[in-house]
This record gives C-alpha cells, sequence and structure tokens, in this order.
C-alpha cells in the first residue's frame, strides 16, 4: 500500500474516533478535543488527496495544501471561541455538563 | 567514508541516550528523578544528533541552523525543567 | 526521503494510537496532552505527504497554540473540577454513536481507496499560471492569487472569532485588557527566556513571511510565530495585554483585512477585476498584502489565547 | 482577459457581475469600520449601510429578471476550476433581496434596544450592529458563492456571527445554549469540509457548475453527498439535530433571534439545494430524498406538537421554527430525485423557496412580538398572557397575522407555498406528503390559537406593563408580518423568476 493512501486510511479511523468522542464524552471539553481530532482526520484525508495529485514538477496539488492551512486556521478560531465559552460558563456558575449532553440522549420537550 | 561512518555513530549513540532518558521518564520514582534523567539524556541525544547530521549538511548555513535548532532546545528544555522543579520544590513546602 | 511506505505505515498507526488515548483517556489533562503529541506526529506526516507549507501550520497552530490553549484550560479545571455530569450517555446511545463513527469511517475508508487513478490535480493549472502572480510558492500563489477571496473572507472569520470572544465579557470589563494582571520577577527563569527568545522569534517570524513567496512559509505561519512571542513574553509579564477598546489596537487588527479588500476593489479599476493584480505589479501588491495582514493576523491569533477582557478599564 | 490569465470569455462575466462582490463586500466593509469606530459609531454605521445593501440586492434581482439568466461573476479574472466564480440565478436573487429587506427592518427594530448611551461604548451595542452586519455577509456569500470550499468559508463566517448573538445577556442558560450550538455549527462545518474534499478528489474541481457535469454516481459522490448532507443538516436542525435550536434562538435578544430564525437558519436549507440539485441531481436516489421527507415529516409533526406543550412563549416561537423548517425539506422528495424533472418539480420548487421567504417574514415578526411582550411584562409565560392584547394590541396581531402564514391560511405566503406543496404531492402520486402538510398547517393553527385566545382573554385584574414599549418597533414588526401575507397575492407568474438557473424542462409545471 502506498504511503498516502496509508494516511488517507488513517485520516478515515480519525474521523471515526472523533465522531464517536464528540457524541458521547459528556464533558464539552472532551468534545471539543474530539473536534480537533476529526478535523485533523479530514485534513489528512485532504493531504491524501493532495499527495495524490502530484504533478508538474510539485510535489502534491497545491490547491488542496491552500485549502487545508485555510481549515487550520479556521479550527483553531473555533476552538479558542469554544474554549472562551466554556471558561465563561464555569465562572457564570453554569455546569459544563449541561451544556453537552449527548445530543441524541435527550428527549424533545 | 569518515562522515558518514561519524554520521552513523554519533546518530547511534544520540539515539541511545534518547531511548535511555525515555526509560528513565517510565521507570523513575518521583518527578526530579524523571526530570533528571529525561533532561540529560535529551539534550545530550539531540547534541549528539544535530552532530551526526552536521556532517551531511549541505553548506555551512543548514549547519548552523542546526545548531541554533539545537541551543534553542537546549533553552527551553532547561527553562522548562527549572520551572517543573520549582513548582514541585514549593509544593513539596506546603505539604 | 525515500523511506519505504512501511514507515508510513507505521507513522499512520501511530497517529491512530495517539488519537484513540486522546479519546480514551480517563483523566483531561493527559488527554490533552495526548493530543498535542498527535499534532507534532502529524505535522510529520504533512512533510512526508510533500506538504511542508502545511506541516508548518500544523506544528504551529494545530499543535502549538490550540495545545496551549487547551492545556491552559484543562488546568484551569484542575485546579477547579466542574460539577461531575450526570451520568455517562446512556448506552444505546453509544451504541448507536459507535455504529454511525463506524459507518463513517468506512464509507470514508471506501470513498478513498475509489479515488481515481489518475488522480485529478489542478498542479498543472497552477504550474502554467504561478508566473502571473510573482510568487515561486504555489500554495502562497493560490491562498493570495487565485483563491484570495477564500483567504480574505477566513481573515474576517478571524476577526469575528476575537469578536465572538471578546463579547463573552461581563458588561463593566468591556474596553478593559484580557487576563490577569501581571506580577514581575525579575529573576524568574521564564522571564529569562522570555527576554531571551523574542529578538530570534521576531527574525524568525519576518524570514518566513518573506521566504514565502519562493520557499515553504507565508503570512499565517509567520504570524503564529510572532504570536507565540507576544503570548511568552506577557505570559512572563515582561508586558500586559492592551485594552481591548484602544483605538491604536483596533486598528491593527482591522488593518489586514482593510489592506486586501482596498487592493482587492482597486483590482476592480486597475486590472479590471475584484481582487485581479496586473501582472507587472503583482508580486507588489501581494506583499502590500502580506505585511498588514501578517500583523494583524498575529494580534488576533495572540489576542484569541488571552481570551475576553477580565479587568476593567480605565475610565 | 485580466492578468492574461487562464481566463474567461467575455460572455461569461457578465456585465453587472460586480454587483455580486459588492454585496458581499459592502456588510464586511460595514463590519470592519463598526468595529474600528467603536462607541456610538457602528448602530449608525450599520443602518447607514442598509440602504446601500438593499439597493444592490434590487439590481442583482433586476438583473437576474432583465435578461433571464444566470448572473455571474469571475473573481480575480482566474476561471474555475482554478479561480473563483460569484453566481446568482433566480433562487439566489430572491434570497438576497429576503435578507436585504428583513436586515433593514430587524435593524430598525434593534436601534431602541441597542444604541449606546452617550459617551461611552457598550458591549452589547457594538457587538450586535458589528455581528448583524456580518451575518449579512455570510448570508450573501452563501447565496451568491460558485465554489464549494468558498461556501464552506461563508457557513463558518455565518457560525461565528451567529454564536455570539445567542448569549450576548451573558447568562448561563444561554451560555450554555451558545456552546452547543457551536459544537453543532462546528460538527456541521467539519462534515461538509470532508464531502467538499472528496468531490475535489474524485472530479478535480470545487465549482459548482464544473462538477454538475463531472460527478457521476459512485462511492465518492455518495460519501460526499452522505457527508455533506449531515453536516447542513445539523446545521439546520433538521429534525433529529434539532436540539440545539429552540434554546439558542429563545434565549437570544429579539432582534437576534429575529436573525437568526428568519434568516440563519436559511443558509445551510439553501446549501442544501445547491447540493441536491445543482451539484449533484443525478447521484441522490428517490430512497435519499424519500429519507429527507420522513424527517422532514417527523419536524413537522414533532415541532409542533412540542411547541403546543410549551409554556413561554419565545420557546414556543422556537419550536415552531423547528416545525416549519421541515417544510422547507418536503421540497426534496416532490422537486429532486431521479430523473431529477418532473412536470410538477418547479411547483415544489417554487413552493419551497417561497416556504423560505415567508416564513423569514412571518418568523422575524413573531419573534419581534414575542419580544415586545416579554418586554412589556417582565416575562412571557403563555397563561399569564391574559390582557396584553389590550395594552399591545399592534404586537398581538402582528404575531396573529405571522402565525396565519405560518397556519397557511389564505392569504398569505405561507398559504400559497403550502399550496404549491399539496399541488405537487398530489401530482407527483406521493399523496402523503399532502397529508402531512395539511396536518402540520392544523397543528401550527393550534398553537397560534393558543396563544392568541391567552392574548386577547380579559384579564382577572388590569394587567401592570413593567415597561412602556415604543410604536416604532410595534409597528416594524407588523409591517414585517404584513409582508409575509403579502407575498400571497403575488400572482404566481412571476415566480417563475425562480426557475432562472434550471434546466429547461423543469419550468414547465408551472
Amino acid at each position: 500500500m502506498s504511503s498516502e493512501t496509508w494516511f488517507g486510511l488513517c485520516g478515515a479511523v480519525l474521523v471515526g474516533l472523533g465522531l464517536f468522542g464528540l457524541i458521547t464524552h459528556p464533558d464539552a471539553l472532551r468534545k471539543l478535543l474530539a473536534f480537533n481530532l476529526l478535523g485533523g482526520g479530514v485534513f489528512l484525508v485532504f493531504g491524501t488527496i493532495a499527495r495524490r495529485g502530484a504533478a508538474a514538477g510539485f510535489g502534491g496539488d497545491p490547491v488542496p495544501q491552500a485549502l487545508v492551512i485555510t481549515g487550520i486556521v479556521v479550527a483553531f478560531a473555533s476552538t479558542a471561541l469554544a474554549v472562551a465559552l466554556l471558561r465563561r460558563l464555569a465562572e457564570a456558575g453554569g455546569e459544563p455538563a449541561a451544556a453537552a449532553p449527548a445530543p441524541l440522549a435527550e428527549p424533545p420537550s | 567514508m569518515a562522515r558518514e561512518v561519524t554520521t552513523i555513530v554519533a546518530v547511534c549513540a544520540g539515539l541511545f541516550f534518547f531511548l535511555a532518558g525515555t526509560i528513565g521518564l517510565i521507570r523513575f520514582p518521583d518527578t526530579l528523578s524523571r526530570l533528571h534523567a529525561l533532561t540529560k539524556a535529551d539534550n545530550l541525544g539531540l547534541g549528539l544528533i544535530a552532530l551526526g547530521t552536521m556532517l551531511q549538511a549541505q553548506g555551512p548555513l543548514q549547519a548552523l541552523r542546526l545548531v541554533v535548532i539545537w541551543l534553542l532546545v537546549l533553552v527551553s528544555g532547561s527553562a522548562v525543567s527549572q520551572l517543573i522543579a520549582l513548582r514541585v520544590y514549593r509544593r513539596s513546602g506546603q505539604s | 526521503m525515500n523511506l519505504s511506505p512501511d514507515v508510513d505505515g507505521g507513522l499512520a498507526v501511530l497517529i491512530a494510537g495517539l488519537a484513540l488515548w486522546t479519546i480514551a483517556v480517563r483523566d483531561t489533562f493527559a488527554a490533552v496532552i495526548g493530543f498535542v503529541a498527535f499534532g507534532l506526529v502529524v505535522a510529520v506526516a504533512w512533510m512526508r505527504l510533500a506538504a511542508p507549507d502545511v506541516a508548518l501550520t500544523e506544528a504551529a497552530i494545530g499543535s502549538g497554540i490550540t495545545g496551549g490553549l487547551l492545556i491552559t484550560a484543562a488546568a484551569g479545571r484542575r485546579r477547579r473540577p466542574p460539577p461531575q455530569p450526570d451520568g455517562r450517555p446512556r448506552g444505546i446511545v453509544r451504541i448507536a454513536a459507535a455504529t454511525a463513527s463506524v459507518l463513517a469511517a468506512v464509507g470514508l475508508g471506501v470513498a478513498v481507496l475509489s479515488l481515481p487513478t489518475p488522480a485529478p490535480t489542478l498542479a498543472p493549472n497552477v504550474a502554467l499560471h504561478l508566473g502571473l502572480t510573482g510568487l515561486a510558492n504555489p500554495v502562497n500563489a493560490v491562498l493570495l492569487g487565485f483563491r484570495a477571496v477564500d483567504t480574505l473572507l477566513e481573515v474576517f472569520v478571524l476577526l469575528l472569532a476575537l469578536l465572538g470572544v471578546w463579547s463573552l465579557a461581563p458588561d463593566r470589563f468591556w474596553g478593559g485588557r484580557p487576563g490577569a494582571a501581571q506580577r514581575v520577577d525579575p529573576h524568574a527563569m521564564l522571564v529569562f527566556v522570555a527576554r531571551l527568545l523574542p529578538p530570534l522569534g521576531i527574525v524568525v517570524g519576518l524570514h518566513l513571511l518573506w521566504v514565502g513567496a519562493v520557499a515553504p512559509g507565508g503570512e499565517f505561519q509567520s504570524a503564529t510565530v510572532l504570536a507565540a512571542v507576544w503570548i511568552l513574553a506577557t505570559t512572563a509579564g515582561l508586558c500586559d495585554w492592551p485594552p481591548v477598546g484602544k483605538p491604536r489596537l483596533r486598528l491593527v487588527l482591522v488593518i489586514g483585512t482593510a489592506v486586501f479588500l482596498a487592493i482587492g476593489l482597486a483590482g476592480l479599476v486597475i486590472a479590471g477585476a475584484f481582487l485581479a493584480y496586473p501582472p507587472a505589479y503583482a508580486k507588489l501588491l501581494i506583499v502590500a498584502i502580506e505585511l498588514p495582514l501578517t500583523l494583524s493576523i498575529a494580534a488576533i491569533l495572540g489576542l484569541l489565547v488571552a481570551g475576553p477582557p477580565s479587568r476593567e478599564p480605565r475610565r | 482577459m485580466i492578468a492574461g490569465g487562464p481566463i474567461v470569455s467575455p460572455a461569461a462575466t457578465a456585465s453587472h457581475g460586480h454587483l455580486l462582490v459588492f454585496a458581499i463586500v459592502l456588510p464586511v466593509l460595514g463590519a470592519l469600520a463598526s468595529l474600528l469606530a467603536g462607541g456610538r459609531w457602528p448602530a449608525r454605521i450599520a443602518l447607514s449601510t442598509t440602504p446601500f445593501g438593499l439597493a444592490v440586492a434590487i439590481a442583482i434581482a433586476v438583473s437576474v429578471c432583465r435578461s433571464g439568466r444566470v448572473l455571474d461573476y469571475v473573481i480575480g479574472g482566474w476561471a474555475p476550476p482554478l479561480g473563483i466564480a460569484l453566481r446568482a440565478d433566480g433562487l439566489s436573487a430572491l434570497m438576497v433581496l429576503t435578507a436585504a429587506v428583513l436586515i433593514i427592518g430587524i435593524g430598525l427594530f434593534a436601534y431602541a434596544q441597542f444604541s449606546a448611551p452617550a459617551g461611552t461604548e457598550a458591549r452589547g451595542s457594538s457587538v450586535f450592529w458589528t455581528l448583524l452586519l456580518a451575518v449579512w455577509a455570510g448570508l450573501n456569500a452563501v447565496f451568491l458563492g460558485g465554489d464549494l470550499f468558498t461556501l464552506f468559508v461563508a457557513l463558518e463566517l455565518l457560525t461565528f456571527a451567529a454564536v455570539p448573538l445567542v448569549c450576548l445577556d451573558g447568562q448561563a442558560d444561554t451560555l450554555a445554549a451558545a456552546l452547543r450550538y457551536l459544537l453543532f455549527a462546528l460538527l456541521g462545518s467539519v462534515l461538509y469540509l470532508l464531502g467538499t474534499m472528496l468531490l475535489y478528489g474524485g472530479y478535480g474541481t470545487l465549482d459548482i457548475l464544473l462538477l454538475a457535469d463531472r460527478v457521476r454516481p459512485g462511492p465518492i459522490a455518495w460519501a460526499a453527498l452522505a457527508l455533506m448532507s449531515a453536516g447542513l443538516l445539523a446545521k439546520a436542525a433538521l429534525y433529529p439535530l434539532h436540539l440545539w435550536l429552540p434554546p439558542a434562538h429563545a434565549g437570544a435578544p429579539a432582534p437576534a433571534s429575529a436573525v437568526l430564525s428568519g434568516l440563519v437558519v436559511k443558509a445551510p436549507f439553501f446549501l442544501m439545494v445547491r447540493l441536491w440539485f445543482d451539484v449533484m441531481p443525478g447521484a441522490a436516489d428517490q430512497a435519499a430524498a424519500q429519507l429527507l421527507g420522513g424527517l422532514a415529516t417527523a419536524a413537522i409533526l414533532i415541532g409542533s406538537v412540542v411547541a403546543l406543550r410549551q409554556t413561554r412563549l419565545k420557546l414556543l416561537v422556537a419550536y415552531s421554527t423547528v416545525a416549519q423548517i421541515g417544510y422547507l425539506f418536503l421540497m426534496f422528495p416532490l422537486a429532486g430525485g431521479v430523473p431529477a424533472i418532473h412536470p410538477w418539480g418547479a411547483t415544489a420548487w417554487t413552493g419551497g423557496a417561497l416556504q423560505a421567504v415567508s416564513h423569514a417574514f412571518a418568523k422575524a415578526a413573531m419573534f419581534m412580538a414575542a419580544g415586545l411582550i416579554y418586554e412589556a411584562l417582565g416575562h412571557d409565560r403563555i397563561s399569564d398572557l391574559a390582557g396584553i392584547g389590550r395594552a399591545l394590541p399592534v404586537t398581538v396581531f402582528a404575531f396573529g397575522i405571522g402565525g396565519a402564514s405560518l397556519m397557511g391560511l389564505p392569504p398569505s405566503g405561507g398559504f400559497v407555498a403550502k399550496a404549491l406543496l399539496l399541488t405537487a404531492a398530489v401530482a407527483a402520486g406521493q399523496w402523503w406528503w399532502a397529508v402531512v402538510v395539511l396536518t402540520g398547517g392544523l397543528l401550527a393553527g393550534g398553537y397560534v390559537f393558543l396563544v392568541l385566545t391567552r392574548a386577547l382573554a380579559e384579564p382577572q385584574a388590569p394587567i401592570k406593563l413593567q415597561k412602556r414599549v415604543g410604536g416604532g418597533r410595534q409597528s416594524i414588526a407588523l409591517m414585517l408580518a404584513l409582508a409575509a401575507v403579502l407575498l400571497g397575492f403575488v400572482p404566481l407568474r412571476p415566480w417563475a423568476v425562480l426557475l432562472i438557473g434550471r434546466p429547461a424542462s423543469a419550468s414547465a409545471g408551472l
């Protein structure tokens, strides 16, 4: 199996792990970690596609590489906003747990 | 040829120190001795690897970069271990 | 690098293992450490995927600054643990989640394996038009040339994220400084490092910006290094975060997007389209965009780490 | 033609194409200026930006109607697949116009609430106005973007502008609602992004028009469609991914709720339409469309029933949004699937689009009315509303006629939308969707009348208002509600504009 396929499949595994963590972890900070893993998996799939597109003397297709850079920066901004929300919530006396019941677990009331 | 051999020897020696440091990190009983094992071994290990790869560098500029990297890791490593040690020291004073 | 694919297979397994640890370990702090290690190994993977620009970004932002942010958040929780959530989700939810996750991973794996060969690529297209941007680094030609509008909107998104973080401050702190008041111990180790590193960090940051035209690097990587220097200096107490109401700070934050937009709109007149550059001036215009952009991004990244204003402004 | 580039035939960039750039750039400039200026300026800057934005939106609509074809613009002169194009078809033009009119209404409504006291810079006002402009920029970018990754950035723009609006009051419960909203939105974006990348890996472009030619059914197209749809549904709050919506929309201040419920949730719906009808009309089969219809049915029925059981007015209105989003997705089984083009497809398409617009106006009006009632009474308990009909007749009237549009009472925009969906369902021989539309209308009637009977009841003791509510804001709510009704008076023929950019055979049924 070629290198880029290894990383592509690794990306698929990360997406699965991240998704599971995001749904099942009751703690919002752990959800955030899972979201970042999920993002890492998505970016690795980008990397696979970029590497497969190597041509014209470039080691990879520069378009998906540029998109990943944009994606990483946006993911950081998301994490920063979520962390700020978490900390503010802890100060406001609300329990972070209340913010994070598993999305499927709550009866619609 | 002599260059290649020196590189291999230096990098292998560096790896040995890294291994020793890692074992120390896992096996030693308390934070201070772990820190001791880790920093000594890692600084030396990285230095040896930098030395080995410097011999393979293309031009003096690249070699200089490797030296700078080693120095940076030395500075940050010693600073961080100072901070950790200080914290351990203060905590033990409290209890 | 001529390592065999087996090495990459090992790397992939290591990445997946670190991810599993991050998800499964009980202690949140340990999970965060696992995530930082994960980010560093992923940066190596990006080198192996022949994407040094991305590797730099992943190491600096994906692992570095994000890791720092999460470590601080987790450490804060250690000091003041949050109330325990009322139990783990019910078994049926976990089973449903596991099924969905496995389905997603398998479906994605199948899709990855059925990617067409030869792979469709825009690399030749980029190579053909690279000269018109005056840049030699294809990734930056995409970011600031062919797909410049994405980058423009993205920097605006960063600015909004910062405004969102600020908006969480209680009313009385609006306009004040973020972070706790600092007390400097001139002999502390951290202060020594914070005095030693900034000159070097600034040189490295500007170097990354400058070589971005021809080699791996660019405004995002450069800005991250500059932001890291700023964060280090404020953490050590050498300088303080600025009050968020300060007009000069607002100008620094906005100027990158504003100049980008202005040059883009000027393109309507001088080159016939929004964000078009006349080939003769392309490189000059792109540098004119990049310099203020780096300044703004560095300031935004630093302040995103600093968090909402938490001290009352001096009236 | 530009930069000697790869470049476009002159015909490809229409003469009014730069209008599309202005529609996005103008609110961005406004947001930058209000962030920079601070103090009392954000409100002034935002309000003075709106007429220009409306003018651009009208110009786009006129240009699309006059030419009868898609308006497009190639950014930087770099033609797709290397570069990025902006495009406005009939539906985009309508949505851009809707957004502009609603933003003006919401801006005027918010002026009383969020104009800063003299001298100092207040947090709430400064943040609100900048974010309002940012939401507008994000919406226009979503409606006009022709590239899937640009659309991702636009979605993120919208998320970052919308989430802080939820927790402007800084209370623990709205902060928790904002955090939950953020997590759902982030999951949605990352799944959408993954699908985008798979499409690039499979077909070598992110441009919607080019993809439409190249996409073939297969594992890549299916995986991409599934991932992107799941992501967009989480953002659009379609059942069962709706749990974040009620606390977020009910917790926000009234003008923010109007933006979120009226406009922001329409953006992921719009992208679903782009994805299913423009990017891959062939990839999704009838079974997938029926599944979406099933989720829509669950949303309509469960959302309405839960709304009926609410004790607080704002939550009732929020759950009503969950139900009304369901109607939007009824469009997919009726107007889509394989083969994509039925005679009734155009009917369902028009119905879906009208539902999006009329719900935007009606729901904005209802959230404003609910906000005014809350402000006047100091609470929004439905059981204690008696007498408010006499105290704030205009507000309650606005709530009522907004509700009439939701129920689908003639004559109103909601009536035409639901009648079109009903007609399409009967014509398609899929009568079960007709039953859903009618039942949903009855349930909506239930919760609207529940509120109205309480509000119009004679109070046991004369009610004391906590705060006087100005007539200006009441009449803005009323005007938006009237706009939702007036949509029902527009004869059907002009709506053919909506089909600009659709395949020619698609307009046969109208």
